[in-house]
Formats: C-alpha cells, structure tokens, sequence
C-alpha cells in the first residue's frame, strides 16, 4: 500500500498547469480545490496516486490533478480503475465520475465495483443533469423534470444513488455538497483511509443547465435545517439551533423537536456508521427532502474483504505454493520425442 | 495384461486413417476421442483432430441436436488437417449415426453400438426401421457390437448400478479401437487410475471394461484383421506435446510476459468459444497471471486498459459479439496507444449466429469495427501450435510499439488439438518493455508522454508510480508530443497520420513471405486462419500432380506483408480461400486493386481438401 | 391493457412443438411448466402476449412458449422489451433471464428497469452459475467458489438480487423455487396482475454445473424449516411444525420460538407487503441461510407510476391538445417564397 | 421605424458575403449568426452556415478554449458551401480575434469590440500589445466599435445591471451588420417580442438596442457605403425555409412514419453532434413519436428493435463512439430483419476524439463493424436539406426490404443551416409498411416468417397481436422459412448468402448516378457526404474554365449503384475527396479492384473549395 510520507505536500502541489475548463461558477471547481486540500492533507505525494475518469464535464478531474491520470470512456472509469487497481495495489486510485457517467450509461460497472470492493475512492459529481452534453435530464433529476429531451416533463422516476450502492452491497458511502468546504474535507479524507470502495457522492451545482438544483440544501440559509450531519457514535441533531433531531420509530425515522413532547437527545438515532447490517445506511439513504434533513457525511464505513487485495493474495500464494516452470508449463503432463 | 499386447491377427499398414466418434453429450466422446489421439501421437503419429460439439449444454438423449462427434486423423506423415472425411465411423446411438453418416468413406469401417438402436432412439434419430437392418448400410464395413451388454457382462459383480454401467461403456469402444489399430493402452490406464483415484471402485471397473474392449477385438471373429499406422518420419525432430488452440494461445502470452520480465492481466467475460483462455490463465497464477472475469466484455476491455496503463501485459479475450462490444474501448487504446492484445476467437455470425462453429467472419470488424481512423494491428494463427507463436509475436509488437494488437483464432483452431514441437524457452526472443522509469532519464527536460522513438514511432511507456512522471491520458485527440487536449485542425490531421504510420511502421519486420511451391506460376492459393492447413495440403496433391500452384499463409492481416504486392502479379491467378463471404479478398483488392478469386463456404465447418482441390482445379488453365 | 378472455385456456395451449433442449432434470423445465399453467389460469391469449429473453440456458425459454417471443443477445431483454412495451402497451410482455444475463452483462438494464418501473415481468432464473458457457461463477455465485474460472475459489462478493433490487426502486420483488409449484404459480399469477415491473427470483437447480446449489432450500426435507413463506397480512411463521417465526427487534429481524420465552403469534412480524417504504422489503432481502429462513413469496408489491403508461399518456396528451399537421411542421416557423 | 428603413448611404451590390461572427460562449453568437442568417434567406439569398462551437460548454469567459464562431455565406445565386474565408469578420474580445483572423480574406472587413481589448482579455488571447494598435492588422479595413458603451449608452435610464447590459450588447452588433447588408430587421424584432415576452424591460432594451445598432451604421461617419446582396435569381421556385441537418433527419423521418402510416419510436442516449435529433423528437408527440432517453447506447438500439418488433418505425440514433457500443444489436437486427434505422452524425475520432468537430470517418465501421457475415444498407446524406430526403428514403427502404439501414451525417450537416425548399407533403411517396396482420392471409397454410418476397427477399413484418400468427425471432442463426434455430452447415451458408443477396437486391431501384458534367472526361470527382458542396463549387468553377471534370455525388455506400462501377471506368482519372484518410476509396478498390485518387485533409474541419479545385488541378492533364 501507498505510505505518506514525511515532507509536508500543499494543495498545489496536486494542481497541473492546464487551465481548468469548467464554466466560471460551477460547482466543480469547490470540489477541485477541496480534493487538493484533503490529498495535500493525506500526504501520499502525487506519483503514488492516480485519478480517473469516465466523460463529462465532472470527468475532466484528471486534467487538473497533478497525479498519474487518465481521462477514459464514457462510463467505464470504474472498469478501468479496477484493471489499474489489480495490476499495482501500491497506488491509491481515485475516480471521478457524474451522476451520468456513473448511473446511467455506466450503472453496471458501478454497481460491480461496489459489490466487489475494490479499494477505490470514488467521487460522484451528482448535479441531476447531464452538463457536457448541454442539458438532458440523468438517472438523477427529478420525475417531472423539464429538459431538452423532456419537454413536457421527464418521466423516468430517478434512483436515489446512496440506496442503489447500499443495494449493491457498498461498504463506504457518505455524501456531502460542493460549498460545504468543511464536511467535504472530512469524507474525503475518510474515503482516503477506507480499504475498499469509498463512494463519496457531491452534491453539485451546475449553474449552466441546473442552477439551484440543490440550493435548499446548499444555501447557508438552509443548510442548517435541512441538511444533518452523521457523526457517529453521536445522537442525529441538526436544525440552525440544534433543536431538532431524528428518532427511530420501530423501522421509521422520524423528525423530533428536542425538548418538546419530552423528547430528549437521549431518545435520538445515534449514528453507528460501522453497523455490519447495512439497514441503517439503506433509512439513511431515504431520508429525503423536504419530509427529511438530507444525511451529510458518512452514511455507510464497514470493512469487508477487498477484490483486489484477495486477488494479489491468490497469486502470491500460488508463487509460495507452486514454483513457476515455464518451460514445464510449455511441456504440459506427457509428452513424446520424435527424432 | 495391459491392453498394449500384440494382436494375433494380422494387420494391415496403413498412411493414414481418419477416425470419428459420435454419440450423445453425455457418452464422453470427447474423452474417448482425446484419449485416441494422444495416443497416436505417443505412437508417434502426426495428428489434427476436429471437436465438434452440439450447442446446447445436454439436449436429451438420443436427439440429433444431443449428437457430440470428435474426428481425428493420425497419420504416418506430416498431415494438416483433420481429415475430410472418415475411414472409421464409431456411433453410440441412431442420433449418432444420422448426423454422421455423411462423413464416413464408401466401404468405411462402421462401428455401431447396436443396442441402442431400438425404436424410442430410432425416431428420436427419425429413422423408421432400422438403418442397422434395412440394409440401407450395405456401402460400408458394418460391424454391430451391443456395447452396453458387453459392458454389463464385463462388469458382473462390481455392484454397479445400470447408470453407472452405462456411464462405463466409451472404455470398451476405446479399448475396441485401441485393438484395431494397435495402439499402447498405458497411457489410458494412467489417466483412469489417475481420475478415478478416490474411487477405486469405479477405477477398476474401467480398466476392467477397457480390457475387455480390446479382448473383444482380439478374440471374436467379427474383425479379421487389424491397421497399423507407423510412425510418422518427415516430423520435425524435438519433444512433442498434444495442445489446443485456446491453451496455446494462453501459454504463448505467459511465455512473452516471462520474457518481457512483466506480469500478465486477463480481462474477460465467459464466451463461446473462447472461454478456455479465461480457465487456462485463472489456473496460472504462480507465473504473474491475474485473471479479472468481468460483469461484461466492455468491463474486461477497460480492466485490461487500466492494467496496461499500470504497465503489466495485459490481455482480453473474447469472440464475435464481444469485440463488438469492446470496439468503443478498442479505440480508447487506439488514442492512448497502450499495449494490448485483443484475442478474438471467431465463432459463427453475425449476431449470437453458430456459437459452437468455426468461421473466420470478423476479419473486417476488428480491421475497421471503430469510429474514426483508428488503425489496429491484426494477426492470425493458422493452426493449435502455431496459436503458441502467434500470441507470443502480437504481444511483442504490442509491448514494442505501445498498441493495442488483435489476434485471431477460430473455433477450428481453438478446440481443436494437433502436435506441437515444444518451444525452449531459452531460445524465445526476449522482449524488452523498455519503460520510462526514471525521471532522471529525461536529462532535465520536460517529461512528454508522446513523444515518439524515431524508428518504432512508439511513444514512451512510463512506470507508474514513479516520482516525476505523473501525466495524464485519455480519448480526446492529444497533442503530438505533450499529450494535452488539442483540437487544434492541423495537429489532428496529423496524429490520424502518425498513429497509421505507426502501425504501417511494423510491415519493416515481417518477414518476407514463405512460399510453398515456385515463386511464380499459375495459381497461388492464399490463405489465412485455419484454412491452411486444408489448403497447404490441396495444394501440395496438386504440385505432386505437376500442377504449378503454390501456396502461401499470412500471419499479418495488418500491416500486409512489404513484398506481398509484388508477389500476387507473380500468378495468373490468386485464389483465396476464407470461411466468410470474401473478407481478405475485399483487404487484398482494396490495398492493390488487383483482381482476386474467392472461394467460400460458410456453414460453420472447416473447409475440406477436397473441396479446395477442386477449386484450384476450377481456377488452373485446362 | 390485454384482457382475459372467456374461452378457457390450458397449459398446452401456450407450448409450442420446439424440442425442449434443457439438460433432463434442469431446473427449468419445472418453470416452464409453471408460467405455462399460470398463463392459462391468468387467461389472457397467447397471442396477446410476448416473452423476450437474453442469452443463457434459461433464456431459451421463449422458444418453448407459444406467445410472441425474442430470443435477444446477452443482457439486453429488459432493454428491448421495453421498447416493445412503450410501442405496444396493449400486450402484456414477459422477460426471461438468468443470473449472468440479468445481473452481470445485463446489470445496468436490469437497475433502470426496476428504477422506471416498465410494466413487464421478469423471470430471474438464478442457479449462482452461467451454464450456457458450461460452468464459471456468476455474480450470485458465492465467495470462495470453485469454478472453472475461479480454481482457487472466487473472490467475488456477490449481489443479493433482492437486495440490488430493492436498491433500484423495485415495485414488485418475489421469489420462489423452481420445485416449489405451489408458491411458484402464486407469485406467476401476482406478477401478471401487477402494473409496473414484477420480479420474480426464481431459485433454479443446474443439475449439471451447480447441482444441489438450492438443496438446502428445495428439499423437501429442510424446505419448511429453512424458507419462509411470505403473506400480506400474516404473521411470519414457519418451520415444519409452523412453531417459528420472525419477530422485529428494532431494526433487526429475530428468529424465535412460538410459545417459547412467552413469544407469541402476536409478537411476529406482520408481513406487509404494500408498505410504500421499502425498508422491510430489504430487511427480507437480507434474510439469508443459514441465519434467517429464506423467504418466498411476495416481498413488495407497491403501486407507483408506471414508465410506459406515462410516454404514451404523453403521447395521447399532445396529440389530444396540439393537433399534428405534418405540412405545418416542415413550414416550421418562417419560410420564405422563391420564384 | 424598424430597422429596416433604407440607408441613405450609398450602397455597393455584391454577388456573395461569407461573414463571420465571434465571440465568448455567453456572447450569444450562435443566436445573432442564425438571426442574420434567416433574414437573408428571407431576402431571397441562398444561404450556407457553419457553425464553429467550443468543445467546453462555457470555458472561462476570454480565453481561446472558449470561442464560439458562426460563419454564414449568403449569396445573389446557388451557393453550396458556408464559404471558405470571409470578407467580414465580427469579433466580440481578442480571444476571438486570434481564433478567427485567419478566415478573413485580406482587405476584409473587420469589426472588433474595442472595449474588450484590455490588458487582461488581450493576455488571455496571447496578445502582448494590443493588435488594434500594433499596426498588425493594417492588411484589413478595420472598424473599432465600443460596443459595451455604446450599449451601455444606449440603455441609460433602463435601470438595468451591468450585467444584463452586457448582454444586450449582441444586438447591438447585430443591428449593425443588418444596416451594413440592409437586411430587414423585423423578424428580429418579431423574435426578440417573443423571446422577452415575460420580461418587457428586456424585451424594450433588445429593442432599442438593435436599433442603436443600426443607426450607429447609418449616422457615423466610421462606414462610408453599405452593401447589398440582390435575391437569388437561379433557385429553384417554391416554399423554403432555413432548416439544420439534425432537424432535417428527425422531420425525414417523421414524414416517413406519416406516410407509412405508422408510430415512430426514437431510442438513443445524448451524444454530441446527435443530440438535437432526440432533442426534436421529443417535441413532436402529436406526430405520434415516442422518445426513450436510454440509460446507453445499447439501450436504445435495443428498445428500437423492440419497437421494431411491436410494428413501430423504430429509429436509434447516435454518433460514432455509440455506434461501436450499438454494433452488437446491430447484428440482431441484422440476424432478426426487422425494419430500423440507425443514424450516425458523424464525428471527429478515433475515441472520444474530437466530439464537437465534423469527419467522415465512420464509414467503414458502419459497414463492417459487427461480427460475422452482417450486411446492411448504407445510406449518406450531402448536406442539411438532403438529410430530409436521405432520411425518409432510409426509412422506406427499412420498412420495404425488413432492414436494419445505416443513415449518415456529420458534425457540419446536423448544425449547419441551409435554405430548404419544402416538399409538399402530399408528393412524397406513400410507404406501404404491408403488415402480415390477418392469420386468414395465410391461405391455411402454416405461419413462415423467413418466407421471402421474390422481388425483395423481405420476410413478413408480422403484426404483434394478432391471433394465430404467434412466432418467435432471435439471435441465432434460423432456418430458412421457418424462422426455427438452425445449425445446419448448408443452411447457414444458404441463410449468408441470402442476407446479402437482399441487401444487394436494393441496388435495383437505386436510380442511375446523377453527373453535374460531361459522362466522360478527364477527372470525375465523386464525393459522398458533406464534401458534396465544396466540392462541386470546385468542379463548377473548373468547368467554367473548360476543364474535363465532372462530378457525381453517392447517397448509396452499400450497396453501390449498379452504374457505377461503368462509370468510374469513363474517366482518366477519379478522384474522392473525403475528411477520413480515405474510407470510400477502399470501398471503391475492393468493388471495382481500380486505381482511384484521393484527397484527405482530416482536421476536424469541412473541406474548402479552393483545397479541393488545387486537387482536381493537381490530378487534371497539364
Ligand atoms: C459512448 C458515449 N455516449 C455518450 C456520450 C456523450 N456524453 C458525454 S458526457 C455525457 C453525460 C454527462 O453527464 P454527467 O455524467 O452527469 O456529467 P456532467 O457533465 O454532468 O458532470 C454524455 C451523455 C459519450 N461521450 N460517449
Ligand atoms: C456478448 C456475449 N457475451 C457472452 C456470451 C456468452 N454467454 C452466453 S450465456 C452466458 C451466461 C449464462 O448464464 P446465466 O445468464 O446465468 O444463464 P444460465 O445459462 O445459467 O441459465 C454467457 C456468458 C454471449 N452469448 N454474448
Ligand atoms: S455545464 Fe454545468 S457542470 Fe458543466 S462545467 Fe458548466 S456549470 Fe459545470
Ligand atoms: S447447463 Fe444447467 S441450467 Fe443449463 S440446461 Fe443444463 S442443467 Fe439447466
Ligand atoms: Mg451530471
Ligand atoms: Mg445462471
């Protein structure tokens, strides 16, 4: 595995020098610079990490980071993250993708590689909306959703993406918004740390094709209240004063003012990110707005076996086990002479 | 007693015999059939054998679409194919014989297990009466041998149920034949001990029946003579084993990454027929061999992307219908001019087609199946062995040239076993990947990840992980050079031209191309994949004859051959034979814009001697 | 919709005169024969019904149906079935498929169907094996598998489909065994009458590359104390002797004893297959053997917003509001007269 | 007044103007190229268009990666071409200057927004001093025009931000251009009516604006003389109207389903230059379209054949990295012969390559991309308004011969605009979908669906639904007539060679090759796609200078004309020009085995006239 090392590293020394292309406000250039901070943070230099992509404005990612790099196909980032995975374990590979690229046309890598747990760090760049090619409404958008492609409304119910990696068997899933500077730097760097698929998705703005997509959870005026903060071991509170907090009802969270019909904090879900069972992380990933504070954080940490560690350990058994022959293995078990 | 004593009888010597097995999926005639062959090759036989399986897993019993045949010719001499047609016909059931008969010679030796040739099997097979009494056999050598009594009276006394009698009688077949043509039973008799180990019972009960196969032979009156095939003399000197195509494609990628000193990646997703890569290398891992079985082809592909990218030589491998779907990523290697070997078993089209049969129909995807110019070099093996040297030399060129290489088997070549003289791994060719591993290396200058090698035009192919050399790729057109995004008009006139002069580089060390026969004349028979074995043989009854044919084999598709041009204005005329519609005669007209003849037959089956025979014949001045 | 019609039908009436070419004692000729006895019950004509299928032994299955059918390519039949659905909304359309077909090359289809929730039902072969390809592990093979492809055991963690399903929104998961005729032919009728997309998972025998892969499930012997059959309504009971059941402990289901430590009928989960949260579905999904008996049964049946209904009630909108005139459409907004 | 009131400047008559727009992504050119464009073709010019978008969707306001260009040529007579340099070129900020100066013929016009020539916009271009001042551009009549103040200006007391005023800043450009060319602005003022119809402060501020515009032109002495393009004289009389190609093919193809009488079912997936094809679609509902916003490429094409099956005109469309993702279903579209047509809009490539740039280099993909023998009828269009046509006869002969057809653009057809004189839809040929919807039509006779018609060896389109006429379709290889699996070895030869004999078949109703020229002579230039233009500008100039050459445009790429193959043979030379690295010349070869010359400049970019008349010249007798 990849080692931090000793000389202290600075976000810019994972910034290229290609200028960055997204357009002026975009949400991705908060992610950009967060990321720098968390990697800068982490401490692994640059030549011991990779970044790659699928296509989309998102994907663009790797042309900014000063790792090793790879801007792939539409969709197939996980697939190709995976191969680089297996070949060499001693790089921390990192994966951008967008709500597009990774719920529709590559939904199936997706979900394999989480059921898989292949030590990556995935992030998903969700704004609803497919920006590169210029506004069609994704996996993501909303029933009803008016878009080029569906001018009288979209009729695709979306999937709540937390739900479908939970589905699929995710071992680390946690979620945060673009301007949250702070709770991005804090998944981030747990992603870092996770062995095993780390799905870190973002809420996003893209203020081209999808302005305000997220603003009422996004917007300082809202966040408070309408976002909560999973920290876990500690009692679910959130609310501009910390008044409100969410209470299990048998299998049903429930919003609670703390402190009203005696309700105590006492009396609050405490977040356990480490359940073995993942039934919290799946009412976790249905909290919804406006019926719900929408989870920030980490949803989902649990350690189960990592694809691509048991594959390197297969082989390396076999080299203890079973001396490599090749001319043996050529020979096969019978041969015969001629001549 | 081992079943390899000498028979009483007399025997008759024989050049060459063509042998074919047939009964249901589950009366283990591949078994039997592979077993024969390998001991004629121990005999020291030359051999080729054609597996022909039913499509589905297990059709019920005694339906045609349930009938497995296995043929293999052995041969006192140096023999390429697996024979047109049989001198010996062995049949389990009425299915068996109805989907066979056709490739039994008049007065061809037939073996049937009669038995089995009651009235529910009999229109199963759609027979009425009996083909075994209406003496609609009379043209052949019809030898009727209740094999399953013959095996439960051998058996007396084991304690078997009817089942697993049944189950027993291939060995009395085989011991039968092993009779007929003198063959040493040893090597069967290990491999039943050796799969039976841990049931003693059963072990027995086989060697018991195969003995008495080969007793029955011996001692009834029903055969008065048997063969003998001698040794074959104009084989190579060297040790000899029996392989597969599919096996040996395996060992000739994990003998280049051995000599490359690089592990070896395997993405792939199951298919027919191509399968057997996947189990071959999944069984390999003590030699650097990391299998990835995907969710799909497009996942491997890009598993495999990502694997050379982290610098092991990385392999997918599919058929048909994979290669369409791994034709997007194709390209992603293309731009990002990766090593990577692309192995494509061809099997029976378009769409899921004959996934069981042999054809040689996506010359023409992998040549052109992406968007944009996005030139690929493309290989052939032309037989099992020949699959070993094949691989080893795309992986080569991949690894030397940084591309993504194709090769092509087929079906044919991928089941099918022949003997392979057995490589010294010493005296393969190192190859030497040559990674940019330092950043040192870059005298202080800024590193550029396409930057070409002049003579290969090669672009570096750096270690990742290495401080200093961080940069990144992708599908977007790059600048020359740098590797940034361009879509600058002149730089992307450019590249299209530089990645076609790359693969057009590699014609420089083809070599030139070998002949059989004059290097003029009046027909040259030009083939490609498996037929060449059929054609090579065609063409050398012809030259026995005086005929002025010659014949020759591309290994390369992409780039062909410098001297290749120049050779075709040699013959009057230039006969290619393909199992397609035509596909390297389009490549040959459309890169010489020559006149070319074709000879196709697209039924899933490999192309006979006969038949290629006659159409030089049709093509040759009267 | 298709409606049923007064002549009665008989099983046979929906088999056609194609040799079956499964292996004898595969798993799917029991299936067969119970969609074949369903239809009939169900009643509406063969001709006003499709069976699409991918690629794998099971996906032979349209041949064998005397219904329109489509022998596709591997994955795709949720995809081209939806078409045909969107197109033809007044056939009803079933889909074929197995474990391979349906969850691995076809995975990203499969996830978008349940998510848009296509009015089709899909009959999910799973014998945790591919058989057409004779014999590798599939994406519900389990970890630790020997298989052609895996020598060493697989390292694949593998999805639970129901799980998976419940992920992508699904609005109608079931699940049966291929020798279980009886609960077979009640989740067979459910799934026809359910407007949206109605899985069943149904588990199958290979008898010849994964044989006895179910046995534990199957058996006559451990059947009754090793599933549990799921109905609306009930208290979740089973065992050979009813004397079990499932009790909700909080978030976790609990096997206990009737009768024992004064657990009663009362005490058990009731099961509710129409609650609109899907929480309990995946709280079934998750019951697993050895821990929890395996249920079968229906695990969700909810209504929601069916994908083809609401194209073609697009469709009929505009048509109905904005009145098609072909010529108006090539003049388009401004034209100008030459000559 | 409206800006249409006359000038009383004098004014200069001229034949043809190519004028260019340029400017940041958010400046709005695309909307002022295209507003000028339509009121020329509304004054009777023919008109060509060129849309030159950035691949970044808003880069960085000021830098080069972020300019949107927009050229129009619009002409007194039959024009062909957006122009290759123009004799205007308005420039919104240095970026667009330095992105743009080189399409401008010297001595042209060159408006450039002053204000925007500051330090940092002119260091974002690459500019050290200012090119306005540093005498650079004293090759061209350069005007310098304070566009934002004079704006800003003009806006005084509408109480709007500064950034609003900004944005206004477009119509004050475009007013200009309307005095300069006096073109009639009331359909701009219609639009901005509409557009700003909820916001009447904005709607006012376009307004006076635009007319600022305008009399600025008009009353500084800066431009001493207006010009004017008289109507065109040599067009073809009837209705037109400016239509793009993306809009062409979905209008083609809904006229098709109309006349076929049919339901049209669209599957794709957004792709760039694709996209505004299912963007239409999804607009026309009352036509009785249905649009499926796939999750992937193979979603789509396999939801079509779907459609396909339930008896709807089923249409996928993409470009060309989709299209190597559909290449699988392709096939079973192929194997199944089910009516279906796939559109590609062509793009710069390999991979992801160039997705927002013009190129011609799928056309071997789409003719060979798929495994195994799978023939399909191909199909181009040579320019926007053709697309209509090229798309409606796509779908017909679908439906007609039950095929999977090819329809292909590129990048410069589906956005580039051009006058279309409109059909009358009652002359456009009725389709007859002919359904086999009855069991009675069966005669009691038992159900084939791979029966073929004699003439067109199409099988029965059955009508799902219909009682009795239950079959089932697939993948694998069928018997002929029955549809059943097949793998019977002479079958599937028979069923190879049927499936191209059908696609062949088509040939005979192609009509004979249309020539612009003599039937002979020393150069003919055959062109495909849109190259078509440029190209027979050249040939036209040429042949008014009594030069041999003759040129011939292909809609059909498989199969070819019958005539042909005669035809090429008439000339001394034959010469294609394509934006590939020569595709249809390796068709050509391989069909007619000739010596053919090519031309091939791929840069992402449509080729010029003056390009292609050098290489006419270059191949023609000196
Ligand atoms: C095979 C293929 N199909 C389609 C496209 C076009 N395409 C590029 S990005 C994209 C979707 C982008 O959406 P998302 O992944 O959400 O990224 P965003 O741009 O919103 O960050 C699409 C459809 C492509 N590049 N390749
Ligand atoms: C594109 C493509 N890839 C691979 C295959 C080979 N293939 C056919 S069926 C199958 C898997 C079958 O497994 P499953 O879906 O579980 O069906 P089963 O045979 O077990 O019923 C595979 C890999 C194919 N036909 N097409
Ligand atoms: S289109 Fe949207 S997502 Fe893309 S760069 Fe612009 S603002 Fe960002
Ligand atoms: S291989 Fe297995 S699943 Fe396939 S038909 Fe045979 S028993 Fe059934
Ligand atoms: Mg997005
Ligand atoms: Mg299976």
């Amino acid at each position: 595995m990849t080692l931090a090392t000793d000389i202290a590293l600075k976000p810019k020394d994972f910034a290229t020098d290609q200028d960055v292309r997204w357009c002026p406000g975009c949400g991705d250039y908060a992610i950009l610079a967060a990321v720098q901070r968390a990697l800068a943070k982490q401490g692994i230099p640059p030549h011991q990490i990779a970044t790659i992509a699928g296509i989309g404005c998102s994907s663009r990612f790797p042309y900014y980071m000063a790792t090793y790099g790879f801007h792939t196909i539409h969709g197939r980032a996980p697939a190709v993250a995976t191969g680089l995975k297996v070949a060499r374990p001693d790089l921390q590979v990192w994966v951008a993708t967008g709500d597009g690229d990774s719920l529709s046309i590559g939904g199936n890598h997706f979900i394999h590689l989480l059921r898989r747990n292949v030590d990556l760090k995935v992030l998903l760049f969700n704004n609803r909306i497919y920006g590169l090619t210029k506004g069609q409404y994704s996996p993501t958008s909303e029933l009803g959703k008016k878009t080029k492609s569906s001018p009288q409304g979209s009729v695709d119910n979306p999937f709540l993406p937390m739900s479908l990696a939970v589905g699929a068997e995710g071992s680390f899933l946690a979620r945060s918004i673009d301007v949250d500077a702070k709770t991005l730097a804090d998944v981030l760097a747990a992603a870092g740390a996770h062995h095993g698929t780390a799905l870190v998705e973002i809420l996003q703005n893209c203020n081209i094709f999808n302005d305000g997509a997220w603003d009422h959870l996004s917007s300082k005026e809202f966040r408070a209240d309408q976002t909560i903060l999973l920290e876990h071991g500690k009692p679910m509170i959130f609310g501009a004063n910390r008044d409100k907090g969410i209470r299990l009802n048998g299998l049903r969270p429930e919003v609670v003012k703390i402190g009203e019909n005696g309700v105590t904090e006492a009396d609050l879900w405490v977040h356990d990110a480490h359940d073995e069972d993942p039934t919290r992380a799946f009412l976790l990933s249905r909290m919804e707005y406006p019926l719900f504070p929408v989870p920030v954080g980490i949803l989902r940490s649990v350690q189960r076996p990592v694809y691509d560690a048991l594959v390197n350990a297969q082989v390396d058994e076999q080299k203890a086990t079973r001396k490599a022959n090749l001319q043996g293995l050529l020979n096969g078990r019978s041969t015969w002479v001629v001549g | 007693m081992t079943a390899s004593a000498t028979s009483a009888k007399p025997r008759e010597v024989r050049d060459s015999v063509v042998i074919r097995f047939a009964g249901d999926s589950g009366d283990g005639i591949q078994l039997t059939g592979s077993q024969f062959s390998a001991a004629s090759a121990l005999a020291g036989n030359d051999t080729a054998t054609f597996p022909d399986f039913p499509a589905e897993i297990r059709a019920p019993t005694g339906t045609l679409a349930g009938v497995s045949g296995f043929q293999l010719h052995f041969a006192s001499r140096d023999i390429l194919t697996p024979g047109d047609r049989a001198d010996v016909l062995v049949v389990m059931n009425p299915a068996a014989l109805a989907a066979n008969l056709k490739w039994l010679k008049p007065n061809g030796i037939l073996i049937a297990n009669a038995d089995s040739f009651q009235a529910k099997n009999l229109k199963m097979a759609g027979y009425g009466e009996s083909p075994l009494e209406d003496g609609s056999l009379a043209d052949y050598q019809l030898f009727q041998i209740d094999l399953s009594r013959l095996t439960n009276d051998a058996l007396q006394g084991f304690g078997l149920s009817a089942k697993e009698v049944e189950r027993c009688k291939n060995y009395f077949a085989l011991g039968l034949v092993f009779w007929l043509f003198a063959r040493n039973g040893e090597m069967v008799e290990d491999e039943i001990r050796r799969k039976f180990a841990s049931k003693p019972v059963m072990m027995e009960a086989n060697l018991k029946v195969f003995h008495a196969g080969w007793d029955y032979g011996e001692n009834t009156e029903l055969f008065a003579l048997s063969y003998s095939v001698p040794a074959a003399r104009d084989i190579a000197p060297g040790t000899y084993r029996s392989i597969a195509g599919n096996e040996a494609t395996a060992l000739g990628l994990v003998a280049a990454a051995h000599k490359a000193g690089l592990d070896l990646f395997y993405g792939s997703y199951p298919i027919t027929p191509a399968s057997d890569i996947l189990h071959t290398f999944a069984g390999l891992k003590e030699y650097g061999v990391r299998t990835f079985q995907a969710e799909d082809e497009i996942a491997a592909i890009c598993a495999a992307i990502g694997a050379a990218y982290g610098n092991q030589l990385a392999v997918t491998g599919t058929s048909g219908p994979g290669i369409a779907l791994k034709s997007e990523a194709m390209g992603l290697a293309v731009m990002t001019e990766l090593p990577l070997v692309i192995v494509n078993v061809q099997r029976g089209g378009p769409s899921t087609g004959l996934p069981t049969k042999t054809e040689q129909a996506d010359l023409l995807q992998v040549l052109y199946g992406r968007n944009g110019e996005s030139p690929m070099p493309v290989l052939a093996a032309r037989s099992a062995g020949d699959a070993f040297d094949t691989a080893f030399e795309a992986a080569r060129v991949a690894i030397k040239y940084r591309v993504p290489v194709v090769l092509l088997t087929d079906g044919a070549i991928a089941n099918g076993a022949e003997p392979w003289r057995i490589p010294d791994v010493d005296s393969l060719p190192t190859i030497e990947p040559n990674l940019l591993d330092d950043a040192a290396k870059l005298d202080g200058g800024p590193l550029l990840p396409y930057l070409r090698d002049v003579e290969t035009l090669a672009r570096p192919w750096i270690k990742l992980g290495t401080p200093g050399l961080e940069h990144r790729i992708g599908g977007i057109e790059k600048w020359d050079k740098t590797g940034h995004i361009s879509y600058d008009p002149q730089n992307h006139h450019n590249m299209v031209k530089l990645r076609q002069a790359k693969v057009d580089a590699i014609a420089a060390e083809i070599p030139p191309m070998h002949l059989e026969g004059a290097p003029e004349g009046d027909v040259l028979v030009l083939t490609w994949g498996s037929p060449y074995g059929a054609a090579l043989t065609a063409v050398r009854e012809l030259q026995a004859q005086g005929r002025a044919v010659t014949h020759a084999n591309l290994r390369w598709l992409n780039p062909l051959p410098l001297d290749l041009g120049a050779l075709l204005l040699k013959f009057r005329t230039v006969l290619v034979p393909e199992i397609n519609n035509g596909q390297l005669v389009k490549v040959l007209r459309a890169a010489y814009a020559l006149d070319i003849q074709q000879y196709n037959r697209i039924s899933g089956q490999p192309l006979s001697v006969v038949e290629l025979r006659d159409a030089i014949l049709n093509v040759l001045p009267h």
